[in-house]
């Protein structure tokens, strides 16, 4: 498909038939070969009836996008919505006929469908929509398209979306036949951070066959070299930002994965091998709460998480409980056994919901509120999940400082973690400290596994790829210490991201490992050591 | 393969000394004491977080002495035994051990190796070893890899550890766990294993804390027997101890990490401020 | 005996147990469908399962106690190459049968293996193909992503020879790998989009096992469409598909031999079997099962087994390998699958599939018919000399 | 020095090792000797188990050297065995000759990368003599180096248990790694040939089983002899008191270094014995569960033992392969509640019930 | 208020309490004595029930408490500054004090008394220092603080002035002194330093191998009879 073409012919008819308004329903002839299987016939009527521009077109087209445009065996194509059928050969809806079956969408006709929607949304009511559209055009304009872009900039109110068409039209203008236009389009893309332009820059300063430059103009290509080198600046401090995005992103992660370790292993010595389950039985409560607001409550399905959380912390608490009271509390001062133990907790509760649900993975799908992603800087897309992740992260790191270090029950926690004979003759019952400890750091663990859910798989094996990681934070950050354990996640999150792109993803996980040996050597206690004769 | 040095042989040990590793070597017999003195502490300061536990302490002590070191709680005896041994770092000053070691650069084991032994404030044995092992841990030998794999325990080791066994009366228990002693017991093994090492320089932190007036009274006796043999330093608050062993020999009191008055036991005693802050009225 | 054993090596735990315990229960399904129509050659089968755990070693040892202390007659099982390669010395040794039913690089052939998956040619090349054709967008830009290992590192280093032939200039290829098991695809789905800015650009995936979710995860958040830049896999189907929301994923492509939604009576009655079986066996999850390629392979592998051992009267190793060349079966792709007479490879049919919204794969593209399988790539120097056993 | 040796052990667990180590060696001896089917005979794969278990013990043993004696719980042990395995392995890859896939002499996966020739760190890995060297330093230098510093840095406890794990688990990375040379994921496999005999002979493997029969009673009566030194109690004091240990006099580092240096090499060892007769050396060896699991080994059987872990290695394999092939889908519930009633009712391992049993028989 | 009767405990196989028997009353001070090793510290962790009793009983107002669990006895009115301080290392000394406080409901348990600045003044200028840093005398003035800061009925002092200097013990003195005078609590004193017990008890016991071999008012303390168990 030719995307000038198409909007030549889109354009053309837009502009006539815009003052009409008409109201005209589709003839069958132009329906019919979407019905078909003939891709090139397919597409030449989805552009013609992108050229009708009546309300109607636009139904069809987004119809073909979302999947809802259904065909008979014989030829007829409706548009199917919420149990109703519009025909739109009549205009008429009814019922949706017998034998009707979706349409087959390839990326190829979507392709054409989205630019000639395109053009309908760029004079769309919706402004987001408009600056969706905006956008779209921004990436890839050529000149056939310029008389609708100076027609939307001109009706254009929003300034953001004017910066996007303006830049569009410079696009659109790099291959205009007269050089000062050129020139001035290249200039204006000096403030652009689209990739894409690139290589259409980089081609102007190319020589051809015949030894000249494609760009015959000196003045063009002068300042092509600076719009380039102005983009190249731009993409590469995005890139940081990104890097450090990418970075805070993969920390959060690490650190919601080992925050539960850092109580159950940090202050209890409970070498929690089973941890990586508990974000496990985390995950899989998200996914069950998601269920449940699929059958019953369909309409609200988006917050599900709200249920989730509180549930993932009960249930992975109340896990965490029970493997307190019948294993773990045989086994304090005996930090290796506890070991050997929740190794064979961990085999069982993979085994267990292996049993239950599966050894496939399940699928647990981002609330609509966290798809998606919002983009900075012109073309950093932050995605909704990380950024409420981040978020997340740190109001779960509050949280935990706060019971810590400003109540009693986190006094007595660690009073008991550090001394359980004391603590018991001054009066505490060890036995309950112990208990709402281990079932706090589960807890916590359930709320990282609410976390990873949205993030990636979640399957039997989830806790076995992030029990490795979670042990090397905590004891990077120094066992007992919460803020080590932040600093530790984040900065081998950052450190891993500036790498990777340098060194590839494996290599780059080698050499934070490798970094975390020699950072041990000139730290053994772990970045917040416990200084002083306290620490023996 | 001797496993104990002759009289007279020693190993180098100049070399390792800086870094923070070296093959455990005997000490050297002879430490150069020609200027009569086997320790020296110049302006120690050690300083934790800004606190200062010891500022700008200064103590000589001389061959044979036998020093009694007392002070409040909190006066900074134990990390000044800390500094000595190794165990910590002073923020700035000087020690020397006799006219050629500088224990500011050097590791513990070899602090140990090079004749200072102490015993701590809190009683730490091997509690897993027998008392009979501990003594032999403990006990004068080249302490590298290859002697301790080879070693065996000759008539005359077993007669050293037998008396000294006898002498801190824990013959009948030579083969329990040291971890079973009561507190008292491991305080006399710890004694016990400071003697089978042989230093010059002994370091006894409260060395009767928890003893009964007895037995406190027969630490006093051993400590008489030690003197002139070795070098002694004790800490202690027991004052009838103190007075027991300091005889007419010096007495220091530190307060706040400097030395507050030195002198006879005496003097010490009647001194207005040592009152003050430490003996109470 | 009055049974023929028949040994099932998949792995129930561990890692791969995500992929391989779908097909040990097909074919235990397979198995009582052969018993319910009276077995092969009047004896029922009985199946002997065993779980090596994701652990190579172990199935080297697991296999080597099917065939010598169970004494079973053949093998079904293994998924990844690792663990093939680590079982065939086994076979070897101890004359006895495996049928393997993953799609694979090929680069080997084995008398002791029957091949039911799909060889490079039968997968990876029609596929790259089709995307560089105008229905398939057109990409001229190639970014070969996979799983560090020797499936995927074969697979691209046939594929970079194969555009090479179709004139793709290096710098237009770029190639990635990740280890088992990762989970962060945030940089690797920024450097594809900036790679993309240079020209049309798709992503051949051939990352394995369970980084399959945060990479598409992370690909639908970042706005990366099927549209811009398509991504086809060859590792993913209808089981891995049941564990992501597919809804940001409309659009992205897998090349297999068999889809779930392949249109034909014996695929309809494969899936209607299936459905029932999990239901009666109470599998987890049995309202959702699907159906997907290795399980087709595995479902035909059992039964050409058993025609053959039919028409070789024996279960002797030698003589079933000899009855398998040439034998054919209806199979739920919609064509008669042949055991070729020399490669033991199956002529299959190749099939481009899109994503849809409720996690199936709507077909786009597929061969006329079944084709050859070329297990010595053409795109490998060396290799033309290298046909038959 | 005879005397020295029988005093090693108590008179019946000295009977008790010699009838294990007997009973063992006969195995391989009734498979030779006896055809299938008669009832005195031993199935091949059977003997491959057990030779199997010898090697997993020899790695326990090596542990428990390190962990029940001197305190240092490494969870990388596993990295060792798989550099023993790679070394010997290396030597069988090019053992195979041109009778690989592509018949050339590199072995497949560097054909198959396009390599010219063997990379450096291959050379003279076609001498098994010089292999077998590897088999001893590859192991040996890599611990020592990472010992020195990490003992050096007096990095204890928690603290060095993972960075073991860390290091482990790099080693893993790297070597699955295709460009690093060692076959990636697949590791090296198919071996044809060890010093010109075939690897599948019955006989070979028999030699090969009985060659590690012996190297386990070797390594037990060496481990046993340094424990029951006198440098055995530096290392219990080293596991108890390291910095009392100091102020005695002693450098702890170089005690440490031994004995980790020493139980790399032989878990070296049981790596390079374990290859030919598994048939497969892959990076999931050096993966951190497997190192786990080697703890797990010397726990169940009671640490600090010696015997103990050599008999946790046969009883946790024994169970697992047992559990895996009779109640596949089942036998993880069994072996995790194995571990966990272990920890829970025997502390001191199965050699610790052992111990309570005659106890408790001797007050009766 | 504190009734011990024929309590007997065993290390594995040693029996290191035999047939002990002791009674405490209000506002009373008893002094244990024995040498080292005789079974002092193992008598009063019996008493705070931090080891099982192989048999007799522990009863406390009549109440018997032999299978209760150390914090339920703490909850009871007992306190106990054992031999070898036990500090919260890791914890400020403020916390460790805060500690004290456990036995008590939370809104009761919201400040530290001055009081106990008074009686040791040291811990004021060190509030904010962990616990395990302190000097070995520091750590035991917080110790008894800490026991003191709990109200107790019953306070059980395992050799309270090891390590303390002259000073300081004459002022621990000083509060046992006081609080017997005050004479709502019962005192339980194990102590190596004769002077010091004596100038302190009411009464006195002596243990030898795990037996009372000797009991009576303080005025007996001095007799021959009783120095005997104490002599090496
Ligand atoms: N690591 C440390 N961090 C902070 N303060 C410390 C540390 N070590 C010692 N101190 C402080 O230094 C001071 C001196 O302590 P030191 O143990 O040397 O006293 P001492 O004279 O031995 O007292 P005592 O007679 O009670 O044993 C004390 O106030 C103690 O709190
Ligand atoms: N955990 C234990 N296991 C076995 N025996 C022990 C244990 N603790 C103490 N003992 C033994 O019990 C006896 C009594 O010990 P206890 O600590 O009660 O003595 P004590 O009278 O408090 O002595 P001290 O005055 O030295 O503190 C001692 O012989 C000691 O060796
Ligand atoms: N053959 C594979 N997919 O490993
Ligand atoms: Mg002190
Ligand atoms: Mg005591």
């Amino acid at each position: 498909m030719n995307p000038m073409k198409t909007t030549k012919i889109l354009l053309a008819l837009l502009l006539l038939l815009q003052a009409l308004g008409a109201q005209a329903a589709i003839e069958a002839g132009l329906l019919k070969p979407l019905a078909g299987d003939d891709p090139d016939a397919r597409i030449e009527s989805v552009n013609k009836i992108a050229a009708l521009a009546s309300d109607d077109a636009y139904k069809v087209l987004s119809a073909i996008k979302n999947d809802a445009l259904f065909a008979t065996p014989d030829g007829q194509v409706f548009v199917i919505e919420d149990g109703k059928a519009f025909d739109p050969a009549t205009g008429k809806t009814g019922a949706p006929p017998d034998g009707a079956d979706a349409i087959t969408v390839n990326n190829r006709l979507r392709g054409a469908v989205e630019a000639a929607l395109s053009g309908f949304r760029l004079l769309s009511k919706d402004p987001n929509e408009r600056h969706a559209a905006a956008e779209a055009m921004q990436k890839n304009a050529d000149p056939g398209q310029l008389p609708l872009i100076r027609q939307a900039l001109a009706k254009e109110t929003d300034p953001n979306i004017k910066a996007l068409l303006a830049m569009a039209e410079a696009t659109a203008n790099l291959q205009s036949p007269d050089a000062a236009a050129r020139k001035a389009a290249v200039q204006a893309l000096a403030d652009s951070s689209n990739a894409n332009l690139k290589p259409v820059l980089a081609q102007m300063l190319e020589k051809n066959g015949e030894g000249s430059y494609n760009e015959p103009d000196e003045g063009v290509r002068v300042a092509a070299v600076a719009t380039i080198s102005a983009i190249n600046a731009r993409l590469a401090r995005t890139e940081f930002f990104g890097n450090l995005f990418y970075g805070i992103s993969l920390g959060s992660v690490l650190l919601l994965a080992a925050l539960g370790l850092a109580i159950t292993f940090g202050l209890m010595g409970i070498i929690n091998m089973a941890h990586g389950e508990l974000l496990m039985i985390g995950a899989y409560t998200t996914y069950v709460c998601q269920l449940m607001f699929r059958t019953y409550f369909p309409g609200a399905v988006d917050w599900y998480l709200v249920t989730a959380l509180p549930a993932a912390f009960l249930v992975a608490a109340a896990v965490g409980i029970a493997l307190e009271r019948t294993v773990i509390r045989w086994l304090y001062g005996r930090p290796l056994e506890t070991l050997l133990c929740t190794w064979g907790i961990s085999l069982m509760l993979m085994q267990l919901v292996r049993s239950i649900f599966g050894a496939q993975n399940v699928e647990v799908a981002n609330p609509s509120w966290m798809s998606g992603g919002v983009t900075v800087m012109g073309s950093l897309v932050l995605s909704w999940n990380r950024i409420v992740i981040i978020f997340f992260a740190l109001f779960v790191v509050g949280a935990v400082w706060l019971i810590l270090n400003k109540t009693r029950l986190g006094l007595f926690l660690r009073a008991v973690t550090q001394n359980r004979r004391m603590a018991d003759c001054v009066g505490v019952s060890t036995g309950k400290i112990d208990m709402l400890t281990f079932g706090l750091g589960s807890g916590i663990a359930g709320l990282g596994g609410v976390a990873l859910s949205q993030l990636g798989n979640v399957g039997p094996d989830l806790g076995q790829g992030y029990i490795v990681d979670s042990f090397m934070v905590v004891v990077l950050g120094g066992v007992g210490q919460l803020a080590g354990t932040v600093i530790a996640a984040i900065g081998l999150g950052e450190v891993n991201k500036f790498l990777e792109p340098v060194a590839g993803a494996v290599l780059a996980k080698i050499a934070i490992l490798v970094f975390i040996i020699v950072f041990i050597q000139k730290r053994p206690q772990g970045l917040f050591a416990m200084k002083g004769r306290s620490a023996e | 393969m001797n496993d104990v040095l002759k009289p007279g042989q020693t190993y180098d040990s100049k070399d390792h000394a800086e870094h923070g590793f070296s093959y455990g070597r005997p000490k050297q017999d002879g430490v150069d004491t020609t200027h009569g003195a086997i320790l020296y502490l110049e302006d120690i300061t050690v300083s934790f977080d800004g606190f200062k536990a010891l500022n700008k302490l200064n103590l000589d002590i001389s061959v044979g002495e036998l020093r009694c070191i007392i002070g409040p709680n909190g006066a900074g005896k134990t990390t000044m035994m800390d500094v000595i041994t190794g165990k910590t770092r002073p923020t700035s000053g000087t020690a020397y051990f006799g006219q050629t070691f500088d224990l500011t650069k050097m590791t513990e084991y070899h602090i140990a190796d090079a004749g200072i032994g102490r015993k701590f404030q809190r009683p730490t044995v091997f509690e897993h070893h027998t008392v009979f092992e501990n003594l032999e841990l403990a006990m004068k030998m080249n302490k590298r890899v290859k002697p301790t794999l080879f070693f065996r325990l000759s008539a005359e080791q077993r007669d050293k550890i037998d008396a000294i066994l006898k002498l801190i009366r824990l013959e009948g228990h030579h083969h329990r766990p040291a971890g079973l002693l009561s507190h008292g017991q491991k305080q006399w093994l710890e004694i016990g294993m400071l003697l089978m090492q042989e230093p010059q320089l002994l370091l006894l932190d409260e060395p009767v804390a928890g003893m009964s007036d007895a037995e406190t009274e027969r630490t006093a006796e051993l400590l008489n027997e030690l003197r002139g043999k070795h070098s002694i330093v004790v800490v202690e608050h027991d004052m009838a101890f103190v007075t027991e062993i300091a005889r007419d020999g010096q007495v220091t009191v530190l307060h706040e990490g400097s030395v507050l008055a030195e002198g006879s036991m005496q003097a010490v005693q009647a001194n207005e401020r040592v009152i003050e802050v430490y003996l109470g009225r | 005996a009055d049974t023929i054993k028949v040994g099932i090596l998949h792995s129930l735990s561990g890692t791969m147990a995500i992929s391989e315990t779908s097909l040990k229960d097909v074919a235990l399904m397979t198995i009582d469908e052969i018993n319910a129509k009276g077995g092969v050659m009047g004896k029922k089968l009985e199946a002997v399962v065993v779980d090596p755990a994701s652990n190579w070693p172990l199935f080297a040892e697991k296999a080597r106690q099917l065939v010598s202390q169970d004494k079973v007659s053949v093998v079904f099982g293994c998924w990844t190459s690792v663990s093939r390669k680590s079982v065939l010395p086994v076979f070897k040794e101890l004359n006895s049968l495996l049928f393997y039913p993953v799609q694979y690089e090929g680069e080997e052939l084995e008398k002791n293996v029957f091949y039911t998956g799909a060889a490079p040619n039968q997968q990876a090349i029609p596929a790259v193909e089709y995307l560089m054709s105008k229905d398939g967008g057109g990409a001229k830009r190639f970014v070969l992503l996979g799983t560090d290992y020797v499936y995927p590192r074969t697979t691209n280093k046939i594929l970079r020879a194969f555009l090479k032939s179709k004139g793709v200039k290096e710098s237009d290829i770029d190639e990635v790998y990740t280890p088992f098991g990762h989970s962060d695809y945030q940089t690797i789905v920024a450097n594809i989009k900036k790679f993309s800015a240079g020209g049309k650009t798709a992503v051949i995936s051939t990352i394995n096992g369970d980084s399959n979710v945060p990479f598409y995860k992370e690909l639908g958040n970042a706005g990366l469409k099927a549209t811009d830049v398509p991504v086809v896999a060859f590792s993913v189907g209808e089981e891995e598909l049941r564990g992501v929301d597919t809804k940001p994923l409309v659009g992205h492509l897998a090349a297999w031999n068999y889809f779930q939604s392949v249109k034909n009576p014996v695929n309809e009655a494969f899936i209607k079997k299936w459905k029932e079986y999990a239901v009666a066996k109470k599998l987890p999850n049995a309202n959702t099962v699907v159906t997907n390629d290795p399980m087709e392979a595995t479902y035909v592998g059992i039964h050409m087994w058993a025609q053959a051992v039919e028409k070789a009267k024996s279960t002797d190793t030698d003589k079933v390998i000899a009855a398998m060349g040439g034998q054919t079966f209806k199979s739920p792709s919609g064509f008669d699958l042949v055991m070729d007479k020399t490669n033991h490879h199956l002529h299959k049919p190749v099939m481009i599939g899109e994503i849809k919204p409720d996690g199936q794969f709507n077909v786009v593209w597929k061969t006329k018919g079944p084709i050859r399988a070329q297990p010595w790539s053409p795109f490998i120097a060396g290799n033309e000399s290298k046909q038959g056993m | 020095m005879t005397s020295s040796f029988s005093s090693l052990f108590s008179r019946p667990a000295w009977a008790g090792i010699l009838a294990c180590a007997a009973v063992l060696a006969l195995l391989p001896i009734l498979n030779l000797s006896f055809p299938a089917g008669h009832a005195l005979h031993v199935s091949g794969y059977t003997v491959a188990l057990v030779g199997k278990f010898m090697c997993y013990a020899m790695a326990a043993l090596a542990l428990d050297l390190v962990w029940g004696y001197t305190g240092i719980l490494s969870l990388g042990h596993g990295v060792f065995f798989a550099l023993g395995g790679y070394a010997h392995g290396m030597y069988l890859m090019r053992a195979i000759g041109h009778d690989g896939v592509y018949q050339s002499n590199l072995p497949d996966f560097m054909v198959f990368l396009d390599w010219k020739s063997y990379p450096w760190y291959w050379s003279f890995t076609d001498h098994f003599g010089f292999a077998m060297l590897l088999v001893v330093l590859a192991p040996g230098l890599l611990a020592f180096a990472f010992g020195f510093f990490a003992f050096r840095s007096r990095i204890k406890g928690v603290y060095f248990s993972i960075i073991t794990q860390a290091m482990t688990f790099a080693f893993m990375l790297l070597f699955f790694r295709n460009n690093t040379g060692f076959g990636g994921n697949n590791g090296f496999t198919d071996f044809k040939r060890i010093l010109g005999f075939t690897i599948t002979a019955p006989a070979t493997k028999a030699v090969l089983y009985l060659i590690t029969l012996a190297a386990l009673l070797g390594a037990l009566l060496l481990c046993r002899w340094i424990v029951t030194s006198k440098l055995g109690r530096v290392l219990q004091a080293v596991r108890d008191s390291e910095s009392r240990l100091m102020f005695i006099g002693y450098n702890p580092l170089w005690f440490k270094l031994f004995v980790w240096t020493l139980s790399a090499v032989l878990c070296g060892i049981a790596g390079a014995l374990y290859v030919p007769q598994v048939g497969i050396i892959n990076p999931s060896e050096m993966s951190p569960g497997n190192s786990i699991e080697m703890v797990i080994w010397a726990a169940v059987g009671g640490r600090g033992t010696l015997l103990g872990p050599i008999i946790g290695a046969f009883s946790v394999n024994g169970l697992k392969s047992w559990f895996t092939a009779a109640f596949p889908d089942l036998w993880l519930y069994a072996l995790g509640a194995i571990f966990i009633l272990v920890t829970l009712f025997l502390p001191q391992g199965i050699l610790g019930l052992v111990d309570r049993f005659r106890k408790s028989k001797e007050t009766a | 208020m504190l009734q011990v009767e024929a309590l007997n405990q065993y290390y594995g196989s040693s029996h290191t309490l035999r047939g002990v028997s002791l009674t405490l009353k209000k506002g009373e001070c008893l002094a244990l004595l024995g040498r080292n090793g005789v079974g002092k510290t193992t008598l009063l962790k019996c008493l705070m029930g931090v080891l099982p009793t192989a048999g007799g009983s522990v009863k406390l107002d009549g109440r018997d408490v032999t299978r209760l669990k150390p914090h339920e006895r703490a909850g009871l009115g007992i306190a106990y500054v054992p031999q070898g301080r036990e500090i919260f290392a890791r914890l400020t000394v403020e916390e460790n004090l805060m500690m004290g406080m456990a036995v008590k409901p939370g809104r009761q348990a919201t400040g530290i008394r001055g009081e106990i600045y008074e009686l040791f003044p040291v811990l004021k200028d060190m509030l904010h220092r962990r616990g395990g840093d302190l000097s070995g005398g520091q750590q035991q003035q917080l110790a008894i603080a800490r026991a003191l800061l709990a109200d107790p009925r019953l306070i059980i002092l395992d050799e309270p002035t090891e390590g303390i200097q002259p000073s300081i013990i004459k002022d621990i003195g000083r509060v046992i002194r006081l609080l017997r005078e005050r004479g709502d609590m019962a005192i339980l004193l194990c102590e190596q330093y004769f002077d010091f017990a004596h100038e302190l008890a009411d009464k006195f016991i002596v243990m030898s191998r795990g037996e009372v071999v000797a009991s009576g008012a303080q005025a007996d303390m001095n007799n021959e009879h009783v120095k005997r168990h104490l002599a090496v």
